[in-house]
């Protein structure tokens, strides 16, 4: 029978091979779908690896589908490495938006270039403060976060809605359901001329950067994640688990918010009800995946936008279904969650 | 009056989902597993239970499949969460996601068909009894089903050696062990059963409640019924009272707009998701009244030493 | 000669980097209480567990009643007549003793009659239980006797009993050699594991002694000195402590008042502690656990802040609400008992568990210096010979003794003034014991101020100049070692000191005996 | 034939693959020309997205190889749809349609940069050079409904589920409410809104909650089979909306409001075929063959089929307006004068509840 031995250390080698073990199980249950589904397995593959990469314009659409993802997810690994289960991240980015949307509209004619960082203030003040509903519920009133935060996402979704159906409809806009499209000088600068890439990707690089020095190089960051691998310990050395909790759901809530205005005052111009596009829930497989570590999450955040932008393309171009993203993506994450045992746990042939 | 009685009906009917995929979250919870997959199971389960009830016409086959559909996610996230000791909640998300993906993969031809005329329901006598008649007694089997659902799984639970074997279990895996109890085969069954029952609320809704398939028709059921354990601090009869006031609320909200009160329907929609937090946040004021009733190994992983 | 109840023959099982057991035979007669000794780690646990089913063996054979056997599950051990009580307790604090009882038992019995055998084997041994109660609201020597219950209602041929004294008083200690001997006398084998030397000359009659897997002896204990086994036990007899002059300077820890509600809903209420340590001294809180020692040492330590104004000064200064790194600041360090998860983060390096209580290596900023986090660290293993895989190694890969070396390194290691050490070698073996408890006497030879608060007796004897006993939330006078007997001591943890003792006023009386 | 019948072997046929133009070897002729088209739902809606796809399907029956159509589902209507639409146009295509509202700025972003495609958007207000938008006018479908509802109502009181408060759907509860009125003057209209386009089981709730209040015929205007579904299971009357539902409650099924995109498409294609295709907008109704009241129930009795007769025939030749007045509205006030006929900018911007409806409009 195969067992399985704690090893005496974890082992780094697997620490890395496993993402790519998990990679590679999930493209080969992908070819063995694609013959199934009579597809040729190697248009299967290009569609999804090759395609989003080939032209700088293709890597240009990936990194407008990466930043948001990466961002947020930044947010949520220092908030999973604190042990708080925040999923509600879609509600926080759909606030952000709209507070960023909030400001955006305040803009005119004559508003000068510092509408732009107000929008991005915004945006994080409004995630901050739908993350820290979660926060002092759980704080003040003990209240289970994965479920509020997940229920606050429902709630922000008919705020967004009742903004859009109601105060903030466009006057002009027959009504419709939105509201006008923003000035131009509210739009996010973009990196360069013929892309959507906007400043957003340089945001959240440097956010890769802040968050691997949090964690990885400062008092409070170690103080943080000392709470999620073992509260007593926290307790004893005298790290609040109180504000553990504030700073975990305020930053991944400031993040998300953060990527909601990136994207409504970026790629979007303009609030609709369609702002909520499931990027707070895929955010949190690319944490996963990633390992909550900030540079895994750059890679993850990378292909997870590779499954969407390649799910978009095998439909025109092979005919299938736009699910089969979900299927890719949550097969990723069975797979990576199976493998990574490897790292603690050796297998081992016993009878 | 007869509105009332309609909007009481109604509520037990939509309770009655939530319900049965809440008692077997229930189940696995007393064992001591969180198994956040709930929404992807009830969607395998919904297209399952559809499509065989497409192919069969027998609504029974239906359930029947749809309870294999969830009891097999349910295993392979076991699988996972037991035998490989990955982390319950990330996992649960992945079946969630995976879920969600596969069933509208799967489901794409399912998508317009439509299933055989269903007959409805009424006891006879009780149901013509004036207001009661028609708030109680006019459901679907599956609706006395679940309360029979109750009622068992208390006298399971509290009442038998094999429900306790499975308390002991959610409570301390480690005594549990010791004493040979084979844990994670015990876990796994109750992990199965939940899934199952996950899966009959699924394929209730695709059969029965709203007869077709769609992808995404769950939209959020499962999570509401994860958030109802915690709200009833696992027990079975609150469960069911918790589900019951939740189908409530759904159906108010379209009570009070048809009634014409003067709120923006956002608000009402709002208003299931706002209730589940308020009573969220009363019930974990109260540290001791969670500490009693929650498994106390929830959540957390168990490798026995060999 | 009769047929032996238990015959072990060449046992061995390996764990990876380990071998528990190697070669390992051993024979029990009827009737016979049987000691297994052996310093922490020496494979005791594991041989029990092996002849209780729960562990299978790499090799070896097994023979019961002289029948080879094969147990493959604790199922099959209790259905031959073999019972076990766990070192950990293998009890569901949520549900009721009864039910605790049935989950231990094979037989189809209804939870009526489990209850009607508790009230019968409780009376026939003298074991007082309610069978309704939930096992949550038991004292810790309570649970032991619901342990004991279910193993005796197994109506075991053999018992196997894991160092089951480690949390009873010494009355209780009696109570329970009497209920063993009577067992005895009825026949039942009984295998008796501790390393308390004196309790195995006591109670058995015949004696197995393991060091690092390997038998190292059979002897009969009762014709055997403390010494003679220390001998078999570890090779060399324990280095004697000499006694030092006590020195004691100004009061460093001064706790008035302290009466404090627990937080958590089963522990224990604190009530009007007061307690005072000066420089030089090192001071011992016995009692039986689960009596307030954990609430005391989170309120003294910081880690709860609901304590009163003005009940816990440190140097003069008031600490009652102060968060635990402005206790430090003060001078003030902790050891906690539970070493893994509280003590240190499991996870992570023993360099990184540096910075749970030390702030050396913090720079401007929060800013973390690795290199001298590392050089730290190094220090300390060098130091205080921890064996460990260097200052990188996780520190849930060392033993429980090297971890306890290493947390005790690190808090002396930042010059207290005052420190508080709890259950300082619980689980530790008698080196490295011997070494920790040396470490703290040095200690207060330089002018700490020590709080030990610890449930070996022994060893609160051979290290504090003063003693109080907790119970039920309440702290004894203090008493000095010179005057204490295990006896005195004994009846104090059951709560039973003079009063007349502290200068009470009448209305405080009264308000205790409305408590 | 009406392309909004839809049949199930329709829908079962395989999500359709840019299909390899086989006569394209053959033919000296032009290469085919490439259609697209961007879907808000799945193909598999049952309501809005089918629609579409049945008239996208009519085209390939109509131009043959001469022309070449794809598309791409589910396309939300986020920063992702001006990829999605961006991608159809560098793949080739020169005549692309976005289906829903949300695509407009999208399509307006897009639109420049491809000057020798031509765009086509439905439901929007806003055009270029190169893009056009195009509509169809569903009041007329839930006119109809309204009068087959007025004449088949017990209870005098009449539902609606609706999806958002936008002007079409405003405007299609009152019209229904007008239609109900022109044959019964008792009726009440209540509405509940379920906020969303296509959620089965919120509609079943909604639906069940209008049955509960005491309507005995419900109309939804949102996109599945969900209401028709529930006042089958519960002895109630209902319609189909946008295809034709009738499979999906034999009994309660009155008929079905259907929309036909076919003819716009046939002639949009022939526009951009022959080189006559320009910007502006066009809003489609009966008259054009867009809009039309199918599979009426057999238990409507012939008088009313019979008006429903003449509405149409008005409807074809101009010499009938749904929109005219005296129209009067919730609070009592006059909304359109006698006499007066609602003109398409009337109808846009249509804010408020006809007389007979219940309840206060959202915002
Ligand atoms: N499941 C296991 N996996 C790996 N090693 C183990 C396991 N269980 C025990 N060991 C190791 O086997 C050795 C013997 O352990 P055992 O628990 O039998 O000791 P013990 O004599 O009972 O000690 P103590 O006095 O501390 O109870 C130890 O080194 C221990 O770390
Ligand atoms: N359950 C287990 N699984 C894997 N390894 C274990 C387990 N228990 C103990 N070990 C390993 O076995 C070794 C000995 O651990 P243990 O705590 O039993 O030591 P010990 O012999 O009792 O020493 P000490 O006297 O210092 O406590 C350590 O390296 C530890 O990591
Ligand atoms: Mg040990
Ligand atoms: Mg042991």
């Amino acid at each position: 029978m195969l067992r399985l031995e704690v090893r005496p250390q974890p082992s780094a080698r697997w620490g890395y091979a496993s993402p790519l073990l998990a990679l590679a199980i999930t493209v080969v249950i992908g070819v063995i779908l694609f013959v199934a589904l009579g597809k040729d397995p190697v248009r299967g593959l290009q569609v999804f690896f090759w395609e989003p990469v080939k032209s700088t314009y293709a890597l240009s659409e990936l990194m407008v589908k990466a930043t948001p993802l990466l961002i947020i997810a930044l947010g949520l690994a220092v908030c999973f490495r604190s042990n708080v289960w925040n999923i509600g991240a879609e509600g926080q980015y759909l606030i952000g938006a709209i507070f960023a949307a909030g400001v955006a509209l305040t803009a005119d004619k004559t508003t000068g270039g510092w509408i732009v960082p107000a929008i991005i203030v915004a945006g994080i003040v409004g995630g901050m403060l739908w993350a820290g509903i979660t926060a002092l519920l759980r704080d003040r009133f003990n209240a289970n976060e994965i479920l509020v935060s997940l229920m606050l996402v429902y709630v922000a979704i008919q705020v967004l809605n009742y903004l859009v159906y109601g105060p903030w409809k466009d006057p002009m806009g027959y009504n419709f359901p939105q509201t006008k499209t923003f000035e131009s000088v509210t739009q996010i600068p973009k990196l360069m001329q013929g892309s959507r890439v906007n400043v957003g990707l340089l945001l959240a690089l440097a956010g890769v950067a802040a968050v691997w020095v949090f964690l990885f190089r400062t008092y409070s960051g170690f103080a943080q994640q000392v709470g999620g691998l073992a509260p007593a310990a926290a307790r004893y050395a005298g790290f609040s688990s109180r504000k553990a909790l504030w700073i975990a759901l305020l930053t991944s809530g400031g993040m998300a918010g953060l990527a909601g205005a990136l994207e409504v005052a970026g790629p979007i111009g303009q609030l609709t009800p369609y702002v909520p596009a499931g990027y707070g829930f895929a955010a949190i497989i690319v944490a996963f995946v990633g390992r909550l570590h900030p540079v895994g999450i750059v890679f993850s955040a990378i292909l997870m936008s590779m499954f969407y932008i390649g799910g978009e393309l095998a439909q025109s171009r092979l005919g299938l279904p736009k699910s089969i993203t979900g299927v890719f993506q949550g097969l990723l994450l069975f797979a990576l969650l199976a493998c990574d045992t490897l790292i603690a746990y050796r297998v081992v042939w016993k009878k | 009056m007869e509105s009332t009685a309609l909007l009481i009906a109604a509520s037990l009917n939509a309770g009655t989902v939530l319900a049965i995929a809440s008692l077997g979250l229930l189940i696995n919870e007393k064992a001591g597993i969180v198994n956040l997959g709930a929404e992807g199971m009830m969607l395998c389960a919904a297209l399952a239970g559809f499509a065989t009830v497409v192919h069969t016409g027998s609504t029974v086959a239906g359930f029947a499949a749809g309870m294999a559909a969830g009891a097999l996610l349910a295993a392979i996230f076991g699988g996972l969460v037991i035998w490989l000791n990955t982390n319950q909640y990330a996992t649960g998300l992945a079946l969630s996601l995976f879920g969600a993906g596969f069933s509208a993969f799967a489901g794409t031809s399912y998508v317009q068909e439509k299933l055989p005329e269903q007959s409805t329901f009424a006891i006879p006598l009780l149901a013509d009894i004036p207001f009661i008649g028609s708030a109680l007694f006019r459901h679907h089997p599956m609706v006395y089903v679940c309360v029979g659902l109750v009622f068992g799984l208390i006298w399971f639970l509290f009442r038998t050696r094999a429900g306790l074997v499975l308390r002991s279990v959610g409570e301390s895996p480690e005594s549990a062990h010791a004493l040979g109890y084979p844990v994670r085969r015990i876990r796994l069954l109750a992990v199965m059963a939940g899934g199952a029952l996950c899966g009959l609320a699924g394929a209730y809704v695709s059969t029965v409640y709203t007869p077709l398939w769609v992808e995404g028709m769950i939209a959020g059921k499962g999570w509401i019924a994860l958030a109802l354990t915690t709200f009833a601090t696992w027990r079975p009869a609150r469960v069911l009272l918790g589900a019951y006031l939740f189908g409530g609320v759904t159906m108010l909200q379209f009570h009070l707009q048809g009634m014409g009160v003067n709120v923006p329907s956002q608000f009402l929609t709002m208003m299931p998701y706002l209730a589940t937090i308020v009573v969220l946040v009363l019930i974990s004021r109260n540290p001791t009244w969670i500490r009693v009733n929650m498994p106390a190994s929830i959540g957390k992983p168990f490798y026995p030493g060999s | 000669m009769t047929t032996p109840r238990l015959q072990l023959t060449g046992i061995t099982k390996r764990y990876p980097g380990v071998v528990a057991n190697s070669n390992v035979s051993l024979s029990v007669a009827p009737g016979e209480v049987h000691a297994v000794l052996g310093e922490n780690g020496a494979g005791k646990s594991t041989l029990m567990k092996i002849i209780y089913g729960s562990v299978k063996p790499d090799e070896g054979s097994v023979m019961f009643n002289g029948k080879p056997v094969h147990i493959r599950n604790p199922q099959e051990a209790r259905a031959l007549g073999i019972s076990m009580v766990f070192q950990h307790f293998s009890l569901f604090d949520t549900i009721t003793v009864a039910e605790n009882v049935w989950l231990g038992l094979d037989k189809s019995l209804t939870l009526n009659e489990v209850t009607a055998s508790i009230d019968a084997t409780a009376a026939e041994y003298g074991l007082d239980i309610d069978p309704k109660r939930p096992v949550h609201t038991l004292s810790v020597g309570e649970m032991q006797r619901v342990e004991i219950i279910r193993a005796l209602l197994t109506s075991p041929q053999l018992l196997i009993l894991d160092e089951p004294t480690s949390v009873l008083t010494p009355q209780a200690v009696e109570k329970l050699f009497v209920v063993l001997r009577k067992l005895a006398s009825e026949g039942c084998s009984i295998l008796y594991i501790s390393h308390k030397l004196h309790e195995i000359r006591e109670l058995c009659t015949a004696c197995t002694v393991l060091r690092g897997g390997q038998v190292t002896g059979v002897c009969n204990p009762q014709n055997e000195s403390n010494a003679s086994l220390s001998r078999l036990m570890i090779g060399a007899e324990p280095p004697a402590l000499e006694a030092r002059a006590l020195n004691a300077g100004a009061d460093v820890l001064q706790v008035q008042n302290l009466t404090l509600a627990s937080d958590d809903p089963f522990g224990t209420h604190l009530h009007q502690i007061a307690l005072t340590v000066r420089a030089g001294e090192v001071v011992g809180i016995a009692g039986v656990s689960g009596n307030g020692q954990g609430e005391l040492l989170q309120a003294l330590s910081g880690e709860d802040r609901r304590a009163p104004a003005g009940s816990i000064r440190v140097l003069g200064q008031d600490a009652s609400r102060l968060p635990p790194g402005r206790r430090r600041a003060l001078g003030l360090h902790f050891v906690p008992e539970e070493r893994l998860g509280r003590g240190a983060v499991p996870t992570l390096s023993l360099a990184q568990n540096l910075l749970l209580s030390r702030r050396d290596a913090v720079g401007a900023g929060g800013w973390l210096k690795l290199g001298a986090l590392k050089a730290q660290a190094e220090d300390i293993i060098a130091r205080y010979k921890v064996k460990a895989n260097g200052p990188g190694a996780a520190a849930k890969s060392l033993s429980g003794g090297n971890l306890q070396k290493f947390i005790v390194g690190r808090e002396i290691e930042a010059r207290p003034k005052l420190l508080i050490v709890s259950q300082p070698t619980w689980g530790v073996d008698v080196g490295a014991s011997a070494q920790i408890r040396g470490e703290i006497l040095r200690l207060r030879d330089a002018g700490c101020a020590v709080l030990v608060v610890s449930e070996e007796l022994d060893e609160l004897f051979e290290i504090s100049d003063r003693l109080h006993v907790i119970a039920k939330g309440r702290l004894s006078p203090s008493i000095d070692r010179a005057d204490a007997t295990v006896e005195r001591i004994g009846e104090w943890m059951s709560g039973l000191w003079d009063d007349a003792a502290h200068h009470h006023n009448k209305n405080e009386e009264s308000a205790h005996a409305a408590a | 034939a009406l392309i909004g019948c839809g049949k199930k072997e329709e829908a079962a046929a395989p999500a359709a693959a840019p299909a390899p133009a086989p006569a394209a070897a053959e033919a000296p002729k032009a290469e085919p020309l490439k259609v697209a088209f961007a879907y808000v739902g799945p193909v598999g809606d049952g309501g809005w997205t089918f629609a579409h796809d049945n008239g996208r399907k009519a085209l390939e029956a109509e131009f043959g190889d001469k022309i070449v159509t794809s598309f791409v589902e589910n396309v939300p209507e986020s920063a992702d749809a001006e990829r999605v639409i961006r991608d159809l146009a560098s793949q080739g295509n020169k005549l692309i349609f976005g289906t829903t509202f949300g695509y407009m700025e999208p399509m307006l972003k897009v639109a420049p940069d491809f000057k020798d495609v031509k765009f086509e958007h439905a439901t929007g207000y806003k055009t270029a050079e190169n893009l056009r938008t195009y509509d169809s006018r569903t009041y007329e479908g839930a006119y109809m409904a309204g009068v087959i509802a007025g004449s088949m109502t017990k209870s005098n009181t009449l539902g609606v589920v609706a999806s958002i408060p936008i002007p079409e759907v405003i405007r299609n509860i009152n019209s229904f409410t007008l239609g109900a009125q022109s044959v019964n003057p008792k009726v009440k209209t209540k509405v509940v809104w379920v906020n969303g386009w296509f959620d089965p089981p919120k509609e079943t709730e909604a639906a069940t909650s209008l049955i509960n209040g005491g309507a005995d015929v419900l109309m939804q205007n949102t996109d599945s089979s969900a209401v028709l579904q529930t006042a089958e299971k519960m002895g109630k009357r209902a319609f189909g909306w946008d295809s034709d539902m009738t499979a999906y409650g034999p009994k309660a099924h009155l008929g079905s409001a259907v929309i036909n995109w076919g003819p716009y498409y046939i002639k949009s294609v022939k526009d951009a075929l022959e080189g006559t295709w320009a910007t502006g907008g066009v809003w489609w109704g009966h008259k054009e063959g867009a809009i039309d009241m199918v599979s009426i129930a057999e238990d409507v009795p012939a008088e009313t089929k019979a008006k429903i007769d003449t509405i149409k025939a008005g409807l074809k030749d101009g010499s009938f307006s749904i929109w005219k007045g005296p129209i009067v509205g919730q609070d009592g006030k006059e909304v359109l004068a006698k006499d007066a006929v609602a003109d398409d900018a009337f109808l846009g911007g249509i804010k408020f509840y006809v007389k007979g409806v219940e309840g206060k409009l959202p915002n």
